[in-house]
């Protein structure tokens, strides 16, 4: 078999596997997690009548998206106020296609490396689709003709253009240490060894500070409480979408989760050595895949940490918001740049 | 080669978005509509400059320019609220069809132009060569030696912006 | 032309067709600069003509087949994003005091 | 001599301590009483000394080291008859011009000696004169900074090697001149007279530099080696034209200085300037350079003959007319200035006929006698309270006993009775005129004689003798007596201008010519036909009779001087009133400052209204507005394009773009 049919072949079954798991799998119990978590924290039961422990919750929700009637407010701007959504849906769904999952399996007579596309600008690929992913906010807020929504279209693009500053500054160190943008690479550099002879080479080590702001900057890329202003229900309702339903609120709800799943991954593989595991090299088919589960467990302990922060932190003031951006983290993130710039220059790292 | 002729189908798939959207970014009455156009046009541009082996710039192409600037602008115009223009009371014919008339015979004289232009020399082997595997660090190479007084003048002109934006937009205190 | 100078990589597209487009787009960001009336319009038109220009140069640098023309766009994307914050800035604060954006509606400078 | 330069340097160094001190005593005066109160009151007496000591001493020194530089020249040409060679001493280089430099060089030789010497000597005395003349003067240091700028200007002249800086000198007593005629500046003639003298000046002066030009076309010098080499010329005979007109326009230079006609009208006015001026830069050195200057060129000269004569003719032409005008003059300045004007004319007389020696002679032995007459009408003035007109006067021999010997030593002297000074040099001038067989010019001279004799015992007896005039508030009666700061300098001066004649007694006389051969090393000498001694005896007593005429005259008619002021003397207005038109016309300076005004000074000033008027306002003006206007009309018409709408801009701009590609595209 000719190898571009076979190159096509792999990525086909890499997109498959992928979304399998992110849309099968991930994303139900996921909000199905959120709700139980909830209840939990809130010392309440939370969903349990659908299924057992209400497992299917999730599908119930959905079906009910579905079905429910679709109303554009009459001086909606249509055009737009229907493709918002997509447009926010789009990128957070292609976001996975270059977080590796996974370390080189060995299958077929063939090295398959397990990230979609490990095309050499990696991260600028995520951060660009990010970036895209705010016009869904904005111009869900803006077609919808409503204040409400107009004002949370405004503060989520002003809100991800700042955090991204912050948050792209910290992810440079990152690349700084590894001396490269492919994220595969970067999982290698941050399995190849150690940092001060015992702690893993795990960027979130040497960059505390750097792991830190990017962590808290992606809580506020994905609008998750405490920056959830751009749908602070106490003061817009519902912000950008507030004159959406159905389904097409379905699908905000979808593309919120997706980018916390995407932030949750990134995560793990810039800071916390994605798939591989501190001190012990995995080789061979099953060490390939226990990188996946490794790589799993990682993405769902911050997937976690997502939830457990919304649960518990009240949300910010605006201005806050804009000064904690501006006034601490694009300093303390240049100064991290710096740092790691004098660490790689030192041979620490 | 098929190889080639998928290159050339996406080229002819993202030239055609990208011309498109950009006659629709002109047309269009509602500044927020052109925004959305104009984006597009950019990602077919960045296809383009993926198939011209500057997947960097490309990437840069949407981070910067459809992720930051144009995100801006759409800002901008929610701040001030702009609906769309009303078809213009005072419409000047003679800029609006000497304006059209200027810009295509500008653009056929370019295209022209460049069409008829000789081939452009051999690049310096200095300034690395594409297409390869991985330009970027190439790149930053050039950019901290050769490019090291641009890059940073340029450096100092976004800190002046930065300051002068601030300025301009800052509302006076009394 | 074709741009099989030797040493360098053939290429799939015939450079004349990416020439082409970004002379075409370059065109089309014209009109729009000198049609539209929003100063706003008008602006992204600028960048428009600026992105077909960056287009050629990465034509070129592919052509040549060195990273020069690259380098260029690099910086020509750098300017432009501080040309546009200084001028949204500036049409923010001609907002403020004319209540419009709309150049003929400005047309102060006159005698 | 070794260091010539110190010479003119003194007078510096002078000048500049005066001048310093003045300030800076008149600007602390100034703050301290604010000028308001008697600006006029004297100055401190140490200040006043300090001023003197200066200004005096250094002058003196500059004497003493003018007598050392003179004595040796005496000497060798008592044994030596070719004398001793010249003395060059280069200071400086001044300017180069490829391979032509002007140097600040100094030539020492006879004739610059001799200058030098009587130069500072009647400077000297003038200096301690003025010390006694202006002590109630405010302007003290002023005054002799100014003397003091003047004395190193003249000696500068005096001792140049080359025409430019001679021409430095020239134009250096030029300005101390002007400033000191309009030394009391608040006065109106003072400064009118000053700005004559000035601009009469200036048209001499326009001749001498366009003569220093020609001396450098000719010779392609300007230093004084060029008169050997015209001397060379001469003697290989014939002298291209230009020499004509280099001559000519030398001696227009020397006009203007020298106060000859038709410039001379600027003397007459500068005795606006205080008394002892008058007598050191308008009768004593600075009107006698223009003779120098001739003396210096004299071999150039003898190469264009009808040069010489048109001088002599100026010369004996200035004489008598000037003569003429002091006949009616009543001011007593301005009657001495005339006769200075006319003993000028002898000079030129003199050189005009190739007696150049003579010329030199006559101004040597006339620094002298018109000094001591400058300076006793002074004193005059001073007793009478500053009052200048003789009909005012009379009777003063008694108050002033000084003052009126010596003024009368003095014009016996200028009125050449054997033997005084002035008999033997105005009769060496008169001689050679007759030797060289310009008769008319002797019977000009002669006549002039006369009325020199004439008017200047007019002057002594309408001032000494008779009754005194003074009238209503009579100043004669208590005329105060002069100081012996000034009597010294009359009685030395006076003592002069008796014996200074010895150094030129003629052949015919016993004498041996001294002067005349002492100069000879440095001036020309046209052969001089020599006359028999009995014929030249008997011009001698018929000058002498003349002479005697004159003073007899003078004597008959003001003799007594008891008419009222009127009518001073009876007979004189008996005769004016016969002459009628001419003696009006006499009396009224043969109208010559008015003859200008209407011939010269009303066309020029039509011409020059005509120009700022018609020429400048109207076309000047005229092209300047126009193209003012253009320029507002182009942008009246160009600013329809400024529509301020940005858009038309852009489609302006862009159109051009295209069009330049089109260019580009089509070359």
């Amino acid at each position: 078999m000719s190898p571009t049919l076979a190159a096509a072949l792999e990525g086909a079954a890499k997109i498959a596997f992928v979304w399998a798991c992110v849309l099968g799998a991930v994303l139900p119990n996921l909000i199905w997690v959120e709700r139980r978590m909830a209840g939990f924290i809130q010392d309440r039961p939370g969903p349990n009548r659908v299924g057992p422990f209400g497992l299917f919750q999730a599908v119930a929700d959905i079906l009910k998206l579905l079905l429910k009637e679709d109303v554009v407010p009459m001086y909606a701007d249509r055009l737009l106020h229907t493709v918002a959504p997509l447009i926010l849906l789009v990128p957070a769904m292609t976001t996975f296609a270059v977080i590796p999952f996974g370390s080189t399996i060995h299958l077929f007579g063939r090295d398959i490396s397990l990230v979609i596309a490990d095309v050499n600008i990696g991260i600028l690929y995520v951060f660009a689709l990010t970036s895209v992913g705010v016009y869904g906010l904005v111009l869900a807020g803006w077609s919808s003709n409503s204040k409400y929504a107009l004002l949370g279209g405004l503060r989520s693009s002003a809100q991800v253009i700042s955090y991204e500053l912050a948050m792209g500054i910290a992810a440079i160190s990152v690349f700084l240490a590894a001396g490269s943008l492919r994220l595969q690479r970067v999982v290698e550099y941050q399995a190849s060894g150690t940092f001060l002879g015992f702690l893993p080479l795990w960027n979130c080590f040497p960059q505390a500070v750097g792991c830190l702001i990017f962590i808290v900057s992606a809580y506020a890329e994905t609008n998750r409480v405490p920056f959830d202003l751009p749908e602070a229900e106490a003061e817009l309702v519902a912000g950008y979408h507030t004159e959406y339903s159905a389904f097409r609120f379905g699908m905000f709800f979808m593309a919120e989760y997706l980018n916390l799943i995407a932030a949750s991954a990134m995560m793990a593989t810039l800071y916390f050595g994605g798939w591989s595991l501190p001190y012990l090299h995995l080789t061979g088919i099953f060490g390939s895949l226990a990188s996946i589960a490794v790589f799993a467990a990682k993405t769902g302990f911050f997937i976690f940490l997502f939830v457990w922060v919304r649960w518990t932190l009240p949300r910010f003031r605006f201005d806050q918001l804009m000064n904690l951006g501006w006034k601490v983290f694009l300093p303390l993130s240049l100064l991290n740049l710096l740092w790691t710039g004098a660490l790689v220059l030192w041979g620490v790292i | 080669m098929p190889a080639f002729s998928g290159q050339l189908v996406v080229f002819g798939f993202a030239s055609f978005f990208a011309l498109a959207f950009a006659v629709l970014m002109v047309v269009q009455r509602t500044p927020v509509r052109s925004v959305l156009s104009l984006v597009v046009t950019f990602f077919g541009l960045s296809v383009l400059a993926v198939l011209l082996a500057a997947p960097f710039i490309a990437a840069l192409q949407i981070f910067v320019y459809a992720g930051a600037i144009l995100v801006l602008f759409l800002f901008v115009i929610m701040l001030l609220n702009l609906k769309e223009e009303a078809a213009d009371e005072d419409d000047r014919p003679v800029q609006r069809t000497l304006g059209l008339l200027v810009a295509l015979a500008l653009g056929g004289l370019l295209a022209g132009a460049t069409l008829r232009a000789p081939a452009p020399p051999r690049g310096m082997p200095s300034l690395s060569s594409i297409p390869s595997p991985d330009e970027i660090p190439a790149l930053g190479r050039l950019l901290f030696s050769d490019y090291l007084l641009a890059f940073e003048a340029l450096s100092l002109l976004l800190l002046v912006a930065a300051v002068g934006a601030l300025l301009l937009s800052k509302r006076k205190f009394e | 032309m074709t741009g099989a100078l030797p040493g360098v990589a053939p290429m799939a597209v015939p450079p004349g067709a990416f020439l082409v487009v970004g002379t075409l787009l370059f065109a089309i960001g014209l009109a729009g600069a000198l049609l539209k009336r929003n100063a706003i319009s008008i602006f992204l038109s600028i960048e428009l003509m600026m992105n077909a220009v960056n287009l050629l140069f990465l034509t070129y640098a592919r052509m040549r087949g060195d990273l020069a023309g690259q380098m260029i766009v690099f910086f020509v994307i750098a300017v432009a994003a501080a040309e546009a914050a200084v001028g949204l800035a500036i049409f923010v604060a001609l907002f403020r005091v004319r209540r419009t954006v709309d150049v003929d509606k400005i047309a102060l400078l006159k005698w | 001599m070794k260091q010539l330069w110190l010479i003119p340097v003194l007078p510096l160094a002078g000048f500049l301590l005066n001048g310093l001190v003045a300030l800076v005593a008149s600007s602390s005066r100034a703050e301290k009483e604010s000028g308001a109160d008697h600006p006029l009151a004297p100055l401190p007496y140490a200040q006043r000394l300090f001023h003197g000591v200066v200004g005096v001493g250094s002058v003196g020194l500059a004497a003493v080291l003018s007598f050392a530089a003179l004595v040796p020249y005496v000497l060798s040409s008592l044994h030596a008859p070719e004398g001793l060679a010249p003395v060059v001493q280069k200071v400086y280089t001044w300017m180069v011009a490829g391979d032509y430099s002007v140097d600040v060089a100094f030539r020492l030789d006879a004739l610059s000696a001799l200058m030098l010497s009587f130069v500072t000597f009647v400077g000297t005395l003038i200096h301690v004169y003025s010390v006694g003349y202006m002590q109630k003067d405010e302007g003290y240091g002023r005054y002799f900074s100014y003397l003091n700028l003047f004395m190193f200007a003249m000696l500068m002249l005096v001792l140049a090697d080359n025409l430019p800086l001679l021409f430095v000198g020239w134009e250096g007593v030029g300005l101390c001149s002007y400033l000191l005629i309009g030394y009391s500046y608040d006065k109106d003639f003072a400064a009118a007279a000053g700005k004559k003298a000035f601009i009469a000046n200036r048209v001499g002066d326009f001749g001498m530099v366009l003569g220093i030009f020609g001396v450098f076309a000719l010779f392609g010098t300007a230093d004084f080696s060029f008169v050997d080499l015209a001397r060379r010329q001469a003697l290989a005979g014939g002298a291209p034209l230009g020499v004509y007109a280099v001559c000519v326009l030398l001696f227009l230079g020397a006009c203007g200085k020298s106060a000859q006609v038709p410039l001379y009208v600027w003397l007459p006015d500068a005795m606006a300037g205080p008394t002892p001026v008058s007598a050191l830069i308008h009768a004593a050195t600075m009107v006698t350079a223009g003779v120098y200057l001739v003396a210096r060129c004299s071999a150039l000269f003898v190469l264009a003959p009808d040069a010489l004569t048109l001088v002599a003719w100026i010369g004996a032409g200035t004489a008598i007319f000037a003569a003429t005008i002091g006949l009616a003059q009543n001011d007593i300045k301005k009657v001495l200035a005339y006769s200075t004007v006319s003993q000028l004319g002898y000079m030129f007389l003199a050189c005009g006929v190739g007696a150049f020696s003579a010329g030199i002679f006559h101004v040597f032995t006339h620094a002298f006698f018109k000094a001591c007459l400058f300076l006793g009408s002074g004193s005059v003035i001073m007793s009478m309270h500053h009052e200048q007109d003789m009909r005012r006067m009379g009777g003063l021999a008694a108050r002033i006993p000084h003052t009126f010997r010596t003024m009368l030593v003095a014009t016996l002297a200028i009125a050449g009775i054997f033997p005084l000074a002035g008999f033997f040099s105005k009769d060496m001038i008169l001689g050679s005129a007759a030797a060289s067989g310009h008769w008319a010019l002797y019977a000009v001279g002669l006549f002039t004689a006369g009325l020199t004799a004439f008017y200047m015992f007019r002057l002594v007896s309408m001032t000494f003798f008779g009754k005194a005039r003074s009238g209503d508030h009579g100043q004669g009666e208590h005329a105060h007596k002069s100081p012996a700061t000034m009597t010294v300098p009359l009685w030395i001066l006076a003592a002069l201008s008796v014996v200074a004649g010895l150094v030129g007694v003629p052949a015919a006389l016993g004498g041996s010519d001294r002067i005349g051969r002492f100069l000879g090393a440095s001036v020309a000498h046209p052969e001089i036909h020599e006359m028999s001694h009995g014929l030249e005896i008997g011009l001698m007593l018929l000058s002498l009779g003349v002479a005697v005429t004159g003073l007899a005259w003078a004597w008959r008619w003001y003799g007594k001087a008891d008419g009222p002021a009127e009518a001073v003397s009876p007979q004189a207005h008996a005769f004016y009133e016969k002459a009628g038109a001419l003696g009006r016309l006499v009396a009224n300076k043969w109208n010559v400052d008015e003859g200008i005004e209407v011939l010269v000074l009303s066309p020029f000033w039509k011409i020059g209204t005509f120009l700022w008027r018609g020429f400048d306002a109207l076309f000047i003006d005229g092209i300047a507005n126009a193209s003012a206007f253009l320029v507002e009309l182009a942008g009246d018409l160009l600013r329809f394009f400024t529509t301020g709408h940005v858009r038309n801009y852009a489609l302006a701009f862009t159109l051009g773009v295209a069009v330049f590609l089109v260019y580009v595209w089509v070359r």
